[in-house]
């Protein structure tokens, strides 16, 4: 095994599907010669050439729209978004066209697309280089929405990803991309979608979490361990399909749940999650379903003190497991 | 741009007035694209007729584009080309090789419907089996899927063309711009068609295009751009021909523009004597492609009384035909309201296209 | 006091607005002479003329954009979106722009937009004519999202909605503007954004609806009342700014929470409204908070057996009660 | 399409080369337009020192875009105008009135930044007391801004002009072509500036945009379009003035396409000569506008070694105090974090337009 950051295991994902099926395609803005402007194609354009490598037009829209087109004729296009924050123009594409093909044909025309898009803030990134937009797209039956938290699953997801038949918004948090790095096998692996994992276990409350957060989580959870507090954490891994039952099993064995995102919380993923489990796991309950996520901020600012006031952190995480836990 | 009129070849010398001369198309050809024009112009009548009856919810009418798209889709090849009609494209499906009955399914919503499984709305056509692409309502979104068929086409190295069809409001959408942007770019063997009847719904053409002519954007993306008149079924079809010649040939995109008329309301829905006047709607019926064609195959001596009332019981029997089978035809089951939502296990959901080509 | 329906109260609060300031202005596809596909604008080309009643291209990025534009520029605009299924191509102008030009301009600039549009199923507009739109909207912070259920709100708040001096999206149910009626007043009057109602006082569960949904509740309520259960039933009439104070001060005196929407379930509205009991109200509940919602699919399909299947119906709604108050 | 070159005028006869004739500028008029320009430029090159040595984030540069900007904003008119600028807008913002300071509390980040009080990243200008309407990242939604806000002046019957600058990436964006066809049905006094410099990011001309000229495209929406060449500061004025005569005239919007350079890479985080070869950035480098500019107002004997090293002097002064008095300044309280989500009681929020202005 050898160890690789977040974005080289994309990296390596993306390339080894390539060479595994071509009819694998990539494109977006910079995905060629500059490798991407976060280097996550970087290499792909000299080893596989303009036809599966297109530096496209500044368009988003035509990026998913042609990428829909191009898998109705039998290609499987991985698109990427340059910034998360740059996916609405191509919202009508991917929930009016990308979700509802499949549906709407009766299950005669598929659309086995996945838009990659760096997404989350903490990087100087400002209003609008730091969005997270996950809740818009786990709303929207005929989507499935990927958010990996390790190298490991980055590649293994990626790969489940490209190969699903249906249409990903694959999700990878920014600041993660240079600073996680983990173990990831040479060899052929994936990981499916659809699947949570207990990144951490514990007995006292558990923490749902996905990206970036995780790690925080972690951090967290591994402070408030000094206090006697068991914190489980759950890595969601895929929003949606979300994997209910590994997180009503945490929760009905712990009786507390703590939902945690950096996108701000009124109709957040996280309200999905809470309600979830206010309902299904209601009798084990013996603490408020609490959320911790962004503020209601439109987005996030550029100085570094308001920056700062915004973000989430490993401690106020803490805080918040600390108040829960004590209820 | 370039102008396809009567009287005006696809080379540009004066023409004899001959359509077998003029189109190259034998006269069996062109009385089949006259049979195809009237089979349409009945479909959607009966359709009409059963919205005022109450049998059905919905109609959205193809009256007035029937030539453009009958002379467009005969310089295509079913099977090898793709289509990505608007709601407008009845005549266009029927040249793709969809049935009477199947348009009619879809008319009452049944669960036979091979697009939509009665899912769609009417005139929402789809048709993995003839490469007609599922198409939705938003306007123009189809434009980039067109645009991805055809980049998919060309890295496989096969001759196909993708036909997009769409009306002179949708081409405004922005969808339309980064579509032929995009095909331009790539020299994509796509064609646009926008059939441009003067009306999105109720908004007049100077308040929905800044221009006269959509065709003369088409400059903008280093494409010919091509007007035809929708009542010469003949000249479109030249258009068409030159232009899928483009295509095959790794030359590129070219936009199209037929000058149509909308002989109907917007859909059953829209009162259209609300916004238009009895000048301008009675200048539309003098526009209509059916008769125009007619009499230029009887002229031509290529249309008979005998071979007209032929194609006529045809069509009226297919007609009824399909209407009764339609009509008797099951509802979708209540059950497989959730089917489909994502690929299931032994359903290809594929489209026709080779899954396993291998490009680059 | 006049009896009017839906629409009707619509098309005089525009009127109403119009006559009053000179700046609102009306713009959107088939608005002008033809008054609108539902009518709402009819009436208001003729008497308000070209300049200030706009029939815009087919370009809903346009219509938002330029309303934008036009605000920051001193007027007022009124956009409507003929269906909001065909809000999808504005949503960058919407969230990235309107939602954010204040916060971004630290103040400097406003965006005093509305946007109306109709939504809801049940007139077999099948998959691009009948979605419901709001969820997406209601996480935008800078936004305020209004569904109006009555006549009378529906006049009241679209004036609101019009002298807000932020972005509002208002959304119609298109199954009401025909069949819902009531009074409303001849004179001046606003209804304030932001604040629920009780429509239906109850002392046994609390159900929270908006739009078509409050009626089919109503009817619900009435139907359990004559075996003993009594539903108290809050209208939110503005979605966010949510009135967490009424939400939570019913449930805190039902103990019991049903949450009602014709949108599809996960990631929906009703998340947030099940969270936000599920912290706020978690040691008043004697029950699960419960979401009755639309299924996961990815639109309402047209044959009308499928579309039935679909649909909320008073029927469903009157099974939830029970089941929640059998708790 | 019209092009203004040097040795050609407005009226299309041959010229003379002095830049007062040409014109109609004063020569204190011709300095001043240079000293903005490098006024840009000594802001633009600190920024990148203060990037390189860690005091700031991020910088997104104007370097080869200033000729362009600095002509075409001396055909208009600040406190009546509208600016709906990029990132690449420093020029153009300077000429509107945003001093050096506030340049650079936008880009530390500051407090006081007036167009976002630090919110916004660096290069992202808005100025109501300017004009400026606030922008934001997502390319080419400001187009429908300008159309907007060129409509409201219209029914107002206020004489203004809305320019709008992007580059020739942004300008393939949906959004932009809706915006001009908005404009060119209703005939608004707006004016597209499209500053081509050959690259999106990496990405170059060729594979972005469909054709070589954007200004091709302003035929497709009634519209002059016009290409002028961004180092001849003199033809970008006199194109700039032709438009807006044209848009205060009533006559519409205009379409001007700048052919300029990208001196530096893309922003701080590019790095390219991953993607450009030696000759191509060689090329760029003798198209800078600055150098251009000097040595045509020093052969017309209108600037001399005295008045050039005055106006180095003035802008070293004024950059050093700018970035010197925003280091210094305030940041934001974090407090502030959710103030302006909605309008505050008290906080008009409005733009300077006249809000109770009586349209219609
Ligand atoms: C994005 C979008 N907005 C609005 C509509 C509603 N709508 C359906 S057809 C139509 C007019 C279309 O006009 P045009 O494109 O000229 O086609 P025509 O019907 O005239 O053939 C409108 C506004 C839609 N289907 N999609
Ligand atoms: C909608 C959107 N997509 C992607 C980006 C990221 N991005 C910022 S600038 C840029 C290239 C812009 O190129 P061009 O419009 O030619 O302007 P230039 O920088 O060359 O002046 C890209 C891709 C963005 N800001 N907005
Ligand atoms: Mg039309
Ligand atoms: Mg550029």
């Amino acid at each position: 095994m050898a160890v690789r950051t977040f974005i080289e295991a994309i990296r390596e994902g993306l390339r080894d599907e390539m060479r595994r099926d071509s009819t694998v395609i990539v494109l977006g803005e910079d995905v060629g010669k500059k490798g991407g402007v976060f280097f996550a194609t970087d290499g792909l354009w000299a080893e596989f050439g303009d036809g599966r490598v297109i530096d496209t037009p500044l368009t988003e829209s035509m990026i998913a729209g042609v990428s829909i087109g191009a898998a109705a004729n039998g290609l499987r296009p991985v698109a990427e978004i340059q910034f998360a924050d740059f996916i609405f123009p191509a919202m009508n594409q991917i929930i009016e066209e990308a979700a509802r093909i499949r549906y709407r044909s009766n299950g005669t025309f598929g659309c086995p697309v996945t838009i990659r898009a760096p997404f989350g803030a903490g990087v100087h990134g400002a209003l609008y280089h730091s969005q997270s937009v996950e809740a818009f797209f786990a709303h929207v039956p005929g989507l499935k929405v990927v958010i990996p938290s390790t190298s490991y699953d980055a590649k293994g997801l990626l790969r489940s990803a490209i190969r699903d038949p249906d249409p990903v918004i694959f999700l990878e948090h920014k600041k993660m991309y240079r600073s996680v790095r983990g173990e990831v096998p040479d060899g052929e692996y994936t990981v499916p979608l659809g699947r949570a994992t207990v990144m951490r276990e514990g007995s006292r409350l558990t923490l749902i979490a996905y990206g970036l957060m995780v790690h925080y989580a972690l951090d967290a959870a591994a402070r408030v361990a000094g206090e006697g507090i068991e914190t489980e954490v759950v890595d969601l891994r895929t929003i949606r399909p979300l994997d209910a039952e590994t997180v009503l099993a945490s929760v009905r064995k712990t009786g507390k749940c703590l939902v945690v995102h950096e996108d701000n919380r009124f109709g957040g993923f996280g309200a999905e999650v809470a309600a979830l489990v206010a309902e299904e796991a209601f009798d084990y309950l013996d603490g408020p379903v609490t959320r911790l996520a962004g503020p209601e901020s439109p987005a996030v600012p550029y100085a570094s003190a308001l920056e700062d006031a915004f973000l989430i952190t490993p401690e106020k995480i803490a805080g918040a497991i600390r108040t829960l836990a004590a209820y | 741009m370039r102008v396809y009129s009567r009287g005006v070849t696809n080379s540009g010398v004066s023409a004899a007035p001959d359509p077998v001369a003029r189109s190259g198309l034998s006269a069996a050809r062109l009385r089949e694209i006259y049979r195809l024009m009237a089979l349409a112009r009945a479909l959607d009548e009966r359709a009409w007729i059963l919205n005022r009856s109450g049998r059905v919810h919905f109609v959205i009418s193809a009256q007035g584009h029937e030539g453009a798209e009958a002379g467009i889709c005969a310089a295509l090849t079913p099977g090898r080309d793709w289509l990505l009609p608007y709601y407008r494209s009845l005549a266009a499906v029927l040249a793709f090789g969809m049935t009477p009955r199947e348009v009619m399914l879809l008319q009452f919503g049944k669960a036979d419907d091979p697009g939509s499984g009665g899912r769609q709305m009417p005139a929402h056509y789809g048709g993995a089996a003839y490469r007609i692409f599922s198409g939705s309502s938003p306007v123009g979104t189809q434009a980039l899927h067109a645009a991805g068929i055809a980049l998919a086409a060309r890295l496989r190295g096969e001759a196909q063309v993708a036909t997009v069809m769409m009306g002179e409001g949708a081409a405004n959408q922005g969808d339309v711009h980064e579509a032929l942007n995009f095909a331009g770019i790539h020299h994509l063997p796509m064609v646009l068609v926008v059939e441009n009847n003067g009306y999105a719904i109720s908004v007049p053409a100077e308040k929905q295009v800044a221009v006269r002519d959509v065709a003369i954007r088409a400059a903008g993306y280093s494409m010919p751009g091509v007007i035809v008149d929708g009542t010469d079924v003949l000249g479109c079809y030249l258009a068409m021909r030159d232009a899928v010649a483009r295509a095959l040939a790794g030359d590129g995109p070219t936009l199209i523009e037929a000058k149509v008329t909308r002989l109907t309301g917007h859909s059953s829905d829209d009162q259209q004597t609300k916004y238009r006047t009895e000048d301008d709607l009675a200048a539309g019926r003098g526009r209509d492609p059916l008769p125009a064609f007619r009499d230029e195959l009887r002229a031509a001596g290529l249309l008979d009384a005998a071979a007209e009332a032929q194609i006529a019981a045809e069509v009226r029997g297919l007609v009824d035909d399909a209407t009764d089978f339609a009509e008797a035809a099951a509802d979708p089951d209540p059950a497989t309201l959730l089917r489909h939502v994502y690929a299931e296990p032994g359903v290809p959901g594929a489209a026709p296209g080779p899954p396993g080509g291998a490009p680059g």
